[in-house]
């Protein structure tokens, strides 16, 4: 069975929605990234050409006027991989809604996928977004502090989430709440359920192009409709979300390491290029080598994913490196620039700040 | 007699500066990391004045305590032990405002160093910036090609500057310019160019990942003029090999100098970070008590203590090197060992800080995200870590600068 | 399509080998280890003899499995990743005993590759030891000084090796020896020597650290003749200055080939060595359930977790570099990447379980002691931590040797 | 006061002692490490040496037959750091008597230190052990299964403890053992109190030339003379044995460092010295770099118990960094080394093997 085989090759079809992607990124992403950055905006018109491309139409059933092409967390992690080596902000907004869907076709029912994708996939980029963080110092999305309570038909929401993309521009919120000692999913259609509903927007130390909100949950009805299916598993979730995390660690990091190779290479100091000297020559090295070693562990995870295995280990371990890596990367590449990597002239700063999240973004993204 | 305990005069000073940063520093720390200003933060010149006064005042009532000025004492506890151990209260306070000070920086060291009383009385209230780095050069000083030609008797100097603390708010800028770029390290001298002179541009302030309420500017020479006095030191060039190994080596003790004083930024700045942290985890019951095996410990406290390791070896170093120099120990390794040592440990630090604090550390609620900004120059200016790391190579492995590049 | 579990056929042979491995190698490890003998174990000749007459079957049985040999198959798992999926089982029964198994070094995969069949004949049953370190040299093959000198029909080798794994015990023995050492890395050639050829001494079997079941041989070649059919592959010298560079790419490409497989050792011990620990500590309660966030973890979880991360992220690396040159991909920088980490996580994991387990991990109870000294060659043979990090970084960065030392 | 500055300066008693310990390191201990770890055995006449230069006499109260110096962890700190520099097996073995003395000097009752006092410092060498440790892969002193039971007068012991320095032939044992749900000590007198005590030899991974046993405790029975008064308090042991460990690990680290520098410079590959490339040259400084930062550290927390004030913290970061660092220093010394590190020919393998026992030293060895 050729498909037993241990294979490091993209399929024909994602080879070619990568070219596509890599394009998009090269033309439209990577170069509006840092003024996004300066303007704590995402660019205008960006999500309405994410939007044309068509990412969140694809899995989607036929028969929900999708293409039908089903769940598939591979083609999802070289989506992500190639969105973030663009910019991760934006990669993080033009994923949030797709992460949504995701999420449905994995644990939603026929009534819920059809309303959300009715609205995701018209004629517009309409926003939507994971609800996982809560705001502090030490929490645990396997026991939100975040609660739900049966009342009568529906649920009662009350607590504060965190990190919530778009915030109130958001038509669909999945929220996650404690109920009966168990960890429940919530479908927010901040169309209907607006009473007790309130935003904050939050800053951050990156992700500064992106619109993150705080969210706070007072009294919130909902109707019993809006409760995912009773095959919603938080552990699930948290491996897709592990997923989807390192899968945009990889992105991010692959930036940092194109960006640095031919510096280090033309940068002269003491009459030769810096990458001359041992100790810069093995920071780029240690960069490629984990750089490999993140993409290796989040593939087998995705993989594992898609074949219906289980994949607790590997998206755990993925998401490790990736937050352990991720970050050494990003501070290595601004050392590698020395002052010119600490000035905002240069991505390297910026890559930096955005690294730091890599541990967060599971809660915003899911593979 | 072995101890590592501060003296009591600079645990006092350690007292009155937390609660200088603490009351006078920490309320800025967010609004000048916003504003990004181009200009001095109103509320630190008052500030710098208070400090200059507290300083001034302490000298007169305590020179008792510090014993630098004693006859001969067996051990001295003076100015460099000091200096590291203020400078790291006030970055605890906060780092980007601490280098914000004016008139703390290396320029006015130099003037302080060489210049006449009739001179500084010229030149007015001394804030002086100091303008070394070149596009074409990083660390490597030597390689720097804003030139000085004498004309009659004015000195004409041409060339660009980048990465100048205090570029664009100070009063006075120290240059470093060569001679004669065909001789290497021993034609390079420093000059003082007044702001204000012309043919002297800032033409650009930067934009920064941290310390951001501190300026670091851009500045063109282009046929800009001062007088010959304005040559800070010796105006010769030396004339043999060994002379100008000299020199230059003259040059770079400045370095050896501060290197512990920046490092000391690491070690105020990593204290923050850990102070913040650990306050934030015992809320939620979280408490190092430094009692506990390997295997009884959460893994939070296991990598808060890990931290706490770090630090401390990084704090220790520090104050070794300060100690040195104050007792005339040849210290030149030391301080590039703790520069080394502090600049990576205050990064690992915040980044770690921030980590462990989850959603409440990478969001700008908390300090800690800043100094995870902030921290990150602290292992690249007055030297990066591999620049520290060769100064000590070669100082123990015995080589010289061809032998180990 | 993106898959990275192994194939069914390369499963089974994990199945089977850890069997063997923990039936076959696991109750002889502390005995050899202990006795570190000069003399091959006597149980491991059958050992060996059983491992190859189940690979004859296997590859009878199972050759539509392995797919190398099919008409080009769109992807290969073929001889490369099942090389380095049966070392690391064999490593997780025991490295030492791996490495001590007859006929499984380099010596006898370069006297394959080129050998005639009459030569074989004539030689014997092949166990040949690859000698190629001299006192003088470690990593640097290029500054090899044994000689080897045509006298009429015969080679006459003179020069001493060290760090000959398999030296006592082996057959025959392939040297590296220079026919002219003025010309360097071209005139560098492989001999094959038979055991007892008069001048060719085994003059020290080494005291270890680790790998005790194995011997590592000091071997001095006084005048030592062989016949000139002995000289391994093409005897001309490369004349020009591009050909000799390609020569001597040829032999170091023998490296390329083995450092996954190297990597490999490092894979099936730190596999051990964990394995080890989880049951230790799951005796205690601890399991790892891959779901917790960091908060939430003790220090020994979190640290496993950390040494599982490292693991695995090696392992595969390897199997990228296995997979690669099964279909013919270029994989020198991946083979040396590979074989970079999983040198330095193999000690680092083997050291960290020995500590994570306490007095029980440092006691000659459990293995985990023996892993950790057994481990640290790893990192250093066929290549150093270093050599393989300039490798890597001359591909990267496209950097000559010259260029980057 | 001048005694409150900030120092690093050894006093001249200290530098004295310090000359002596190094000639006696040069001249006895370092020659015969190899030799002794190859026979797993200390050298014939080693501890009668070690008698001879009258370690456990120093600290003792003259009216108690000694030099009346009192405790002074400071200088037990050097003394250690220098032994461990000769060799890290033989010097735990000529400290192991100290350690008790050094124990009972702070916990012991005045009979109980006459009786020990008088027979460690009688005509020859004497072996007296601590038994803090006991054998498995998760303990804690703090915890210990040994249990100590009262009945009479006395108290019966029960459990078994390892590493047990000398096992049979320790006169003097030192064990800890849960009493009434706090850690109690007790001062075990080999010569009486047999009946239940039994010993097997151990085998570690280092530490070979140092004799290690398993000790049995089946219901020994002990006078209620035996136990430390009440003063005694198992926190302030565990840190004088932490200050112990990483002063042994300095030694053992200095060690390493002098071994390596000459020979990364005379080492020649690819026609050069290996020093003079960046990955190995930066290896060694970071060496000494954390060498200096492990001697700073527990210098500290030495000085901090010497002067009465609470050590808790440095000594806890002491042995942590040493326990690290000590490890790094060790397994980077035979890397410096390449194939010559993994021999037995030079010392590497056996630094190596004995930086291992860091994080265990603190149960062997007082300061």
């Amino acid at each position: 069975m050729s498909a037993a085989l241990f294979d490091l090759t993209p399929t024909e079809d994602q080879q070619m929605t990568q070219d596509m992607v890599r394009r998009f990124v090269a033309d439209v992403m990577a170069p509006q990234a840092r003024a996004a950055d300066e303007a704590a905006a995402l660019p205008a018109g960006f999500l309405d050409q994410v939007f044309e491309l068509g990412f969140s139409f694809m899995p989607v059933p036929e028969d929900l006027g999708g293409a039908g092409e089903g769940r598939r967390p591979v083609s999802n992690v070289l989506l992500m991989e190639n969105l973030a080596a663009g910019d991760l902000s934006m990669a993080v907004a033009a994923l949030a809604p797709l992460s949504v869907i995701n999420c449905l076709l994995d644990y939603g029912n026929r009534a819920q996928q059809e309303r959300v994708f009715r609205v995701l996939n018209g004629s517009a980029f309409v926003p939507a977004a994971l609800a996982l963080h809560e705001p502090g110092v030490i929490t645990d999305p396997r026991a939100p502090a975040t609660t739900a309570t049966k009342a009568g038909d529906g649920y009662v929401l009350q607590g504060t989430k965190s990190m919530v993309a778009f915030g109130p521009d958001a038509r669909f919120i999945l929220v996650t709440a404690l109920l009966d000692d168990g960890v429940a999913a919530f479908l927010l259609d901040t169309d209907n359920e607006t009473e007790g509903l309130s935003f904050q927007p939050e800053q951050y130390m990156g992700l500064r192009s992106l619109p993150l909100f705080q969210m706070t949950l007072d009294k919130v009805l909902l109707p019993a409709t809006a409760r995912l299916d009773e095959g919603f598993c938080i552990d699930g979730l948290l491996q897709r979300g592990r997923i989807a995390a390192a899968a945009l660690a990889t992105g991010t990091c692959q930036a940092v390491l194109d960006y640095v190779v031919p510096y280090v290479n033309e940068r002269v100091a003491f009459g030769e290029p810096i990458s001359n000297r041992q100790a810069v020559a093995f920071m780029v090295v240690d960069m490629a080598t984990e750089l490999e070693a993140m993409q290796l562990l989040n593939w087998r995870a995705a993989a594992q994913l898609e074949q219906g295995a289980d994949c607790a280990r590997a998206a755990y371990l993925a998401q490790r490196h990736a937050s352990k890596y991720g970050m050494k990367i990003g501070t290595d590449g601004v050392q590698l620039f020395g002052g010119h990597g600490f000035i905002r002239e240069h991505p390297l700063e910026m890559w930096y700040r955005n690294l730091r999240a890599v541990p967060l973004l599971g809660g915003l993204v899911l593979a | 007699m072995i101890n590592l305990e501060l003296p009591k005069h600079l645990q006092d000073l350690q007292t009155l500066l937390r609660q200088f940063s603490n009351d006078g520093l920490r309320p800025l720390s967010r609004k000048y990391d916003d504003l990004e200003p181009k200009e001095l933060p109103e509320e630190l010149g008052p500030l710098s004045e208070l400090l200059a006064a507290g300083r001034k005042q302490r000298s007169a009532n305590n020179s008792a305590a510090d014993n630098t000025d004693a006859e001969s004492p067996a051990v001295r506890n003076g100015t460099n032990l000091g200096t590291v151990v203020g400078a790291a209260e006030l970055c605890w306070g906060d780092p980007a405002l601490f280098l914000a000070m004016p008139a703390i920086g290396l320029g006015n060291a130099a003037v302080e160093a060489v210049a006449t009383p009739e001179q500084k009385q010229q030149w007015g209230e001394l804030y002086a910036a100091m303008a070394i780095t070149e596009p074409g050069c990083g660390s490597d000083s030597a390689a720097i090609r804003t030139t000085a030609t004498l004309d009659g008797d004015e000195w004409v100097i041409n060339g660009e500057k980048i990465f100048v603390t205090d570029g664009y708010r100070c009063k006075q800028v120290v240059v470093w310019a060569s001679l004669d770029t065909e001789l290497g390290k021993a034609a390079i001298k420093s000059f003082l160019v007044p702001k204000g002179t012309p043919g002297m541009t800032v033409t650009r302030v930067e934009h920064k990942l941290g310390m951001r309420a501190s300026d670091t500017a851009q500045i063109v020479f282009d046929n800009c003029r001062v007088p010959r006095a304005n040559l800070l030191g010796d105006p010769e060039i030396a004339k043999t090999a060994e002379a100008r190994k000299k020199a230059f080596g003259g040059v770079m003790q400045t370095f050896d100098n501060t290197r512990p004083a920046v490092a000391a930024q690491g070690i105020g700045t990593a204290r923050a970070a850990l102070d913040i942290t650990e306050a934030l985890l015992r809320e939620r019951g979280v408490e190092l008590a430094y009692n506990r095996e390997y295997a009884q410990l959460s893994a939070l406290e296991n990598d808060l203590y890990d931290l706490e390791t770090e630090y401390e070896g990084a704090r220790l170093l520090v104050l070794k090197a300060a100690w040195m120099a104050d007792n005339r120990l040849p210290n030149s390794k030391n301080a590039s060992m703790c520069k080394a040592k502090a600049g990576r440990m205050v990064n690992t630090v915040t980044l770690k800080c921030v980590e462990i604090c989850g959603q409440l550390g990478y969001s700008k609620t908390e300090l800690l995200e800043k100094l995870a900004r902030d921290s990150k120059i602290i292992d690249i200016y007055e030297g990066t870590q591999q620049i520290q790391q060769l100064i000590v190579a070669r100082q123990v492995l015995g080589k010289s600068s061809s032998e180990l590049k």
